[in-house]
């Protein structure tokens, strides 16, 4: 029998294709994300950074050789659909890392089932919560996160008021979970700085006003604010403190006010507020020796380069997720026990928001260092002393 | 370069700590503030209401979209004046009319297309219209929030003690000017005749000739204006983002059953009342449950009055639900 | 006239029986079985909330804290207490059949949109609670570490299994439900919906009806958050809020309100589009949701459960030509 | 069938004021057991509130009601039902979407077992009830000449089978007293005909009706007793006879413009 000779060719050129086209079984991540609904302001710039870093490394020839496939699903903020979006990611996709999600919500409502799984995953949320297990006192096996604690940036606020001498201290929070782990946070670390808290206040995440809150405050003896938010709140609390002439009662923002679209949303009403932030937000300030000045400036400049949008420092969680995790897979592979050791093992990482140095009792990896208190002067950030 | 404290420099400088609680505050002036806050805040729930109010009148309808009228109103001007840069003066009134063109838009695409509608449907219709216009702006404006200059300058006043903003001034003068408007319009022009006709007694109304039709789409141009009015005006003190819409559009609906839904001076009184429990609520109580507050005194206040404060148990009677 | 046949129940039993079976043979499908799950524990809310408002024709906003109620509860005394989770479901649902005739013996005298916000403050007001009282609920952060579900050393512990549990309760409940409104229960409510005065003069204690069938539907409610709750072993208070109020009212207005398979149907269709299908649609999704809601109101306006009579109406229509 | 002496319906001095405005003003009279007793009156008179204030829909602002030597003012809807006292509406309250069994079905809804539980559950005993309840049912509407339409929705039905139909409801309820609210209103000859024999036919089951009418030639054919009310108060009472010919009652219908009997 003859072959014919057109088929036979036709055969193996779709083959080769086949080889060449399907890439040796990409390296599977995936994101989840709060890229719409109420916490999208933080979701997306998360988004626009991973899958810039993935068209990076990918165009770079990827990790080993291998290609890295990266979908974000979005939560929405959502813990039913960070669930489903979780239990689908491994189940069906079978990935072998999991970045995100974005809120602390969502973060602490899978946490059950990547432990259950064993998955590796970098978290991009605050809550010291996602990586402390309150029954063991130590760190989820397979869950880490970037962002800095809020008690590291609750001890960077409070190092700098005993600095300054100031004993007695108001707080404003927002009732959602950003507000809520802080001011948890805030009222934990007081004692330890020698603070007394006078007033504990707060709003809800859409108030219009927080006047009335400002006012009790102002009939307290509280000698300085912290207030504890993200989003638009955070902006007004800022202008009504303004407007009620408290000018003369220091303003400490949480890291969340980490973007300088909220100086310009304050309308001078920031001047003077102290806020602890990653060195990635004030990358253009920092000295020139400074081990993150490099890494900072970089990402700021193909960030801006793509969306031409300000940077958010929320992004960088992402950025520290995603290098860590290509760091941790460069030697294990889509191997999960191995990613979840590399990643315990990384030390002296340089990252958008610090130093990372993981541990066993330790899956943030990054101290109050990590924060640089930074005071708001002429409509930008400056380093404080 | 290292930064040394702003107010050192500029001579604000609140250093010795004492020196911030120099300006005492007394109780009576926190008072007055908590005062001023609430009626600011209470103003804009007002607006709302009367909102909620002139289409439910005439249709029986809750348009679950208004408070998207008042998140366009923000935001639509947020782009003509500090975008385009048009002026203040050009620029109210033409964002109030673009929102009007986007309720004359709800009325003919949402509420007019459905036959023979029971309330509920009309009602999930604007729930359906809300969603859609939310997530229109948001890939108009993005996800951020955006700001307004404020009217007259953002230099606080004092008055007694208390604190106001010049912008709390015009959010005053405008509810003030709105019902004026309205009161005129009802007393002293036919389609307001019309329109109050309609609300006594739709049935009779198309009777008598009136066009219950072009009533309706009146309703929701009159609404629309104005949210968008106190859209506008609110965005100088809270900013303004996609999805404040929700959280407003509850604040005035509670506001309206306050006041008994169709009753103008009861959304005036139920828009005010409310911010004012929420106010002196947060300031002298809790300020995490403040919202909770104000609906409990709603909840006790509907167990005895079943219509609202100025509401009219009779007309609520022959409203369809 | 309304006669819910027993084979298509049967055959919708059956299919939901051997769904995990064929989904988990295809890659696409592959996870549906897990979003059933949800459309489960939804529907169980949706079959009690289309009795209240399809049938007695009284609106609730507040659904969704009964849900949030039951799903807490059980939560709070199985982790804190160690109290079995079956146990804990009851007590749940027992605390929530208290609260909901403590709420529901005064509101339900309300009428329409009164009784609407009433049951919408009473829903802010938990939702409020659950994110106050840190100390048993967690706050926002919520709570975690609830434990799964056991029957008999049988854990319930993977998707099918949970899946299994989750719609053999539904389908109970669905036939007790059915059984309900085809009983002379059903009938005076169905009359109820229809002329409350005339329901008085047959003898039918109507405040008594209204409140049975709202504790009965929150009963349910606070039994689908507590399957929730032993699910997910977390809840955090998001999860029951107005949103999720609204979205409970979409799909009943969406299935068709008259009819409690019409629930059934909008829970699914809902649920999936929520859940699973919008989500390529990505920064679209929100316009793409509302312009589906919206298209269905105008043109099915009776809901999905309408559209046999539409069409059946229709083809009449056609025929006489 | 013997009229026992004591009535079946005693009301004492009703006074009944809606905000400023008087509606009734100490109206009393008796309806003695087994006779059809018709309230008649101009526009405005007050009877559409007399009926509300017996069967228990407003409470009235003074005086009492007496049904079968009970006081029932304080009573809602309902438990007056359950005593015997069912009635129909002026405009027709029935439940348009449910079939025309169905309708009369909801009349026997307080002999039936009602516990969600038992419902759900369709224990044997509310199977039974059901059936028997359909039986009853059934026996009214051929009582009512409705039969052959029993699985016909109720908002099919013209209006006079549908004044009808809430006779047989009320029926249903198997009370001792019907109030029967403009049974005749816009009903043609042949139609208020009919309803004239079943009213009839009601009294010859032992049943009391009392009935507020515009149209003077059923009022006058069927009724027993009439009272009449004016402007809220009553102005006579008496036989069919007495009433045609009693000054007040003919200055009352001729002086104002009322419909004329």
């Amino acid at each position: 029998m003859r072959v014919d000779k057109f088929s036979l060719c036709a055969t193996v050129v779709l083959i080769g294709a086949l080889i060449l086209a399907g890439p040796a079984a990409a390296i599977k991540i995936r994101a989840v994300f709060s890229v719409t609904g109420p916490a999208s302001f933080l979701g997306d710039p998360e988004k626009k950074t991973a899958e810039m870093l993935v068209e990076q490394i990918n165009a770079a020839g990827g990790i080993n050789g291998e290609k890295i496939e990266l979908i974000v699903y979005d939560t929405e903020g959502d813990a039913t659909k960070t669930n489903l979006a979780v239990r689908k990611l491994i189940t069906r996709d079978k990935v072998c890392a999991i970045i995100g999600p974005t809120r602390s919500g969502s973060s602490l409502a899978v946490v059950p089932l990547i432990e259950k799984y064993k998955i590796p995953q970098l978290s991009c949320a605050a809550n010291y919560k996602i990586v402390h297990n309150e029954k063991t006192g130590k760190p989820y096996k397979w869950i880490f996160k970037t962002p800095q604690s809020d008690g590291l940036a609750v001890e960077a606020i409070y190092a700098h008021m005993q600095k300054r001498g100031i004993s007695k201290i108001a707080l404003l929070s927002v009732t959602s979970g950003f507000g809520a782990g802080g001011r948890q946070e805030l009222l934990r670390l007081a004692s330890q700085y020698g603070l007394t808290i006078v007033a504990d206040e707060k709003y809800g995440p859409k108030d219009t006003d927080m006047t009335a809150q400002l006012t009790k405050i102002k009939g307290t003896a509280a000698q300085a604010i912290v207030n504890w938010s993200i989003g638009p709140v955070q902006v007004t609390v800022l202008r009504n403190w303004r407007d009620l002439g408290m000018r003369g009662v220091p303003f400490y923002q949480s890291h969340g006010f980490g973007s300088r679209k909220n100086i310009e949303l304050a309308a001078g009403a920031a001047e003077g507020v102290f806020c602890p932030l990653g060195a990635m937000n004030v990358a253009e300030k920092l000295p020139a020796g400074h081990p993150q000045k490099q890494v900072t400036m970089q990402y700021l400049k193909d960030y801006k380069a793509k969306y031409n949008e300000p940077l958010s420092s929320f992004g960088g969680h992402a950025w520290d997720a995603i290098h860590m995790l290509v760091q941790a897979i460069q030697t294990a592979g889509c191997n999960k026990e191995k990613i979840r050791d590399n990643l315990e093992q990384i030390t002296g990482f340089v990252g958008q928001h610090g130093v990372f140095n993981m541990s066993e009792n330790d899956h943030n990896g990054l101290t109050k260092d990590a924060f640089q208190m930074v005071v708001v002067a002429n409509g930008d950030w400056a380093l404080a002393d | 370069m290292r930064f040394r404290w702003s107010w050192l420099q500029t001579g604000i400088g609140p250093w010795p700590i004492e020196n911030a609680l120099m300006e005492t505050t007394t109780f009576t002036s926190q008072l007055l503030q908590y005062l001023i806050t609430g009626l600011t805040i209470g103003s804009i729930y007002s607006m709302v209401a009367i909102g909620f109010n002139i289409i439910y009148n005439v249709t029986e309808i809750i348009n679950f979209a208004q408070g998207e009228f008042v998140m366009l109103g923000g935001l639509v001007m947020v782009t003509l004046h500090t975008v385009a840069g048009l002026n203040l003066l050009i620029a109210f009134p033409l964002a109030v009319g673009l929102v009007t063109l986007i309720g004359v838009l709800l009325d003919r695409l949402a509420i007019r297309p459905i036959r023979n509608p029971s309330v509920l449907t009309l009602i999930i219709a604007t729930i359906a219209a809300s969603i859609l216009i939310k997530g229109a702006a948001m890939l108009i404006w993005g996800k951020n929030p955006h700001d307004l200059p404020a009217f007259s300058g953002r230099d606080p006043i004092s008055f007694f003690g208390a604190v106001i903003q010049p912008q709390y001034l015009w959010v005053f003068g405008f509810l003030v000017l709105i019902v004026v408007i309205l009161t005129l319009f009802f007393d002293k022009t036919i389609a307001g005749k019309a329109m109050s006709a309609c609300a006594d007694n739709p049935h009779a109304a198309s009777l008598v000739g009136i066009n219950v039709n072009r009533m309706i789409l009146l309703s929701f141009i009159l609404s629309a204006a104005i949210g968008a009015t106190a859209g506008i005006i609110i965005t100088p003190i809270s900013l303004m983002e996609f999805d404040r819409g929700a959280m407003l559009a509850v604040k005035g609906f509670a506001a309206a059953i306050l006041g008994g839904l169709g009753s103008f001076p009861g959304a005036v009184a139920g828009g005010l009342i409310l911010g004012l429990i929420e106010s002196l609520g947060a300031g002298l109580i809790s300020s995490g449950y403040k919202d909770a507050f104000a609906l409990l005194i709603l909840l006790a206040l509907l167990f005895f009055r079943p219509s609202g404060l100025l509401g009219n148990a009779q007309v609520s009677r022959i409203k369809r639900f | 006239m309304l006669r819910i046949r027993q084979t298509p129940i049967t055959v919708f039993a059956l299919l939901i029986g051997v769904f995990p079976l064929i989904a988990g043979r295809i890659a696409v499908i592959e996870n549906y079985p897990d979003v059933m799950i949800f459309v489960g524990i939804y529907c169980l809310i949706t079959i009690g909330l289309s009795l209240l408002m399809g049938y007695a024709g009284q609106i609730s906003l507040g659904h969704a804290a009964f849900y949030g109620l039951g799903a807490y509860v059980s939560s709070i005394l199985t982790t804190r207490y160690g109290i079995n989770a079956w146990l804990g479901m009851g007590a749940a649902m027992t605390v929530t059949a208290l609260v909901a005739f403590a709420v529901g013996a005064p509101s339900l005298k309300l009428k329409g949109h009164y009784l609407a916000m009433a049951t919408l403050a009473f829903g802010i007001i938990v939702y409020i609670i659950f994110n106050e009282e840190t100390a048993w609920t967690g706050g926002p952060d919520g709570m975690g570490g609830i434990p799964g579900l056991s029957l008999f050393g049988f854990e319930f512990d993977s998707v099918n299994r949970y899946y299994y549990l989750v719609w053999s309760i539904m389908l109970a409940v669905f036939c007790f439900t059915v059984n309900i409104i085809q009983s002379p229960a059903g009938r005076a409510l169905r009359a109820l919906h229809t002329s409350e005065a005339a329901c008085g003069a047959m003898g039918v204690d109507v405040a008594r009806l209204k409140v049975i069938v709202f504790v009965y539907s929150a009963v349910l409610a606070s039994l689908a958050g507590s399957l929730y709750a032993h699910y997910m072993n977390f809840v955090n208070p998001s999860s029951f809020d107005i949103n999720f109020a609204i979205k409970l009212l979409i799909m009943i207005a969406l299935g068709g309100m008259h009819d409690i398979r019409g629930a059934v149907i909008g829970t699914f269709l809902i649920s999936f589009l929520s859940l699973e299908w919008l989500h390529v649609f990505e920064d679209y999704e929100s316009i793409v949701y509302g312009a589906i809601l919206l298209v269905v109101t105008v043109f099915l306006p009776n809901g999905i459960a309408g559209l046999p009579t539409m069409a059946g109406r229709w083809l009449k229509h056609k025929s006489r030509g | 069938m013997q009229a026992p002496v004591d009535p079946i319906l005693h009301v004492k001095q009703i006074m009944m004021t809606f905000g400023g405005l008087t509606a009734l003003m100490d109206v009393g009279f008796n309806v003695p057991r087994g006779i059809i007793k018709a309230v008649i009156g101009p526009n405005g008179a007050g009877k559409t509130t007399l009926f509300n204030v017996i069967t228990g829909y407003h409470r009235p602002t003074e005086g009492s009601v007496h049904f079968e030597g009970r006081q029932i003012q304080h009573l809602k809807t309902h438990r007056i039902a359950r005593l015997g006292m069912s009635r129909t509406f002026q405009t027709v309250e029935l439940f348009g979407n449910m079939t025309v069994l169905e309708n009369v079905m909801v009349g026997r809804h307080h002999h039936l077992p009602g516990s969600l539980l038992s419902c759900g559950l369709k224990l044997p005993h509310v199977r039974r009830a059901e059936q028997h309840a359909r039986e009853h049912a059934m026996a009214i509407l051929e009582f009512i000449r409705l039969a052959d339409k029993a699985f016909e929705p109720a908002h099919s039905l013209g209006l006079g089978e549908q004044k009808v139909l809430e006779i047989g409801r009320a029926l249903a309820t198997d009370p001792k007293m019907v109030c029967l609210d403009e049974p005749a209103g816009g009903l043609n000859e042949t139609e208020s005909g009919q309803l004239s024999e079943l009213i009839c036919a009601v009294k010859d089951r032992g049943i009391t009706v009392l009935l507020v009418e515009h149209d003077m030639k059923v009022v006058m054919n069927i009724s027993d007793e009439i009272l009449v009310l004016n402007y809220g108060q009553k102005i006579a009472e008496g036989t069919p006879r007495q009433i045609q010919h009693h000054p007040k009652v003919v200055e009352a219908y001729l002086g104002g413009d009322a419909d004329v009997a």
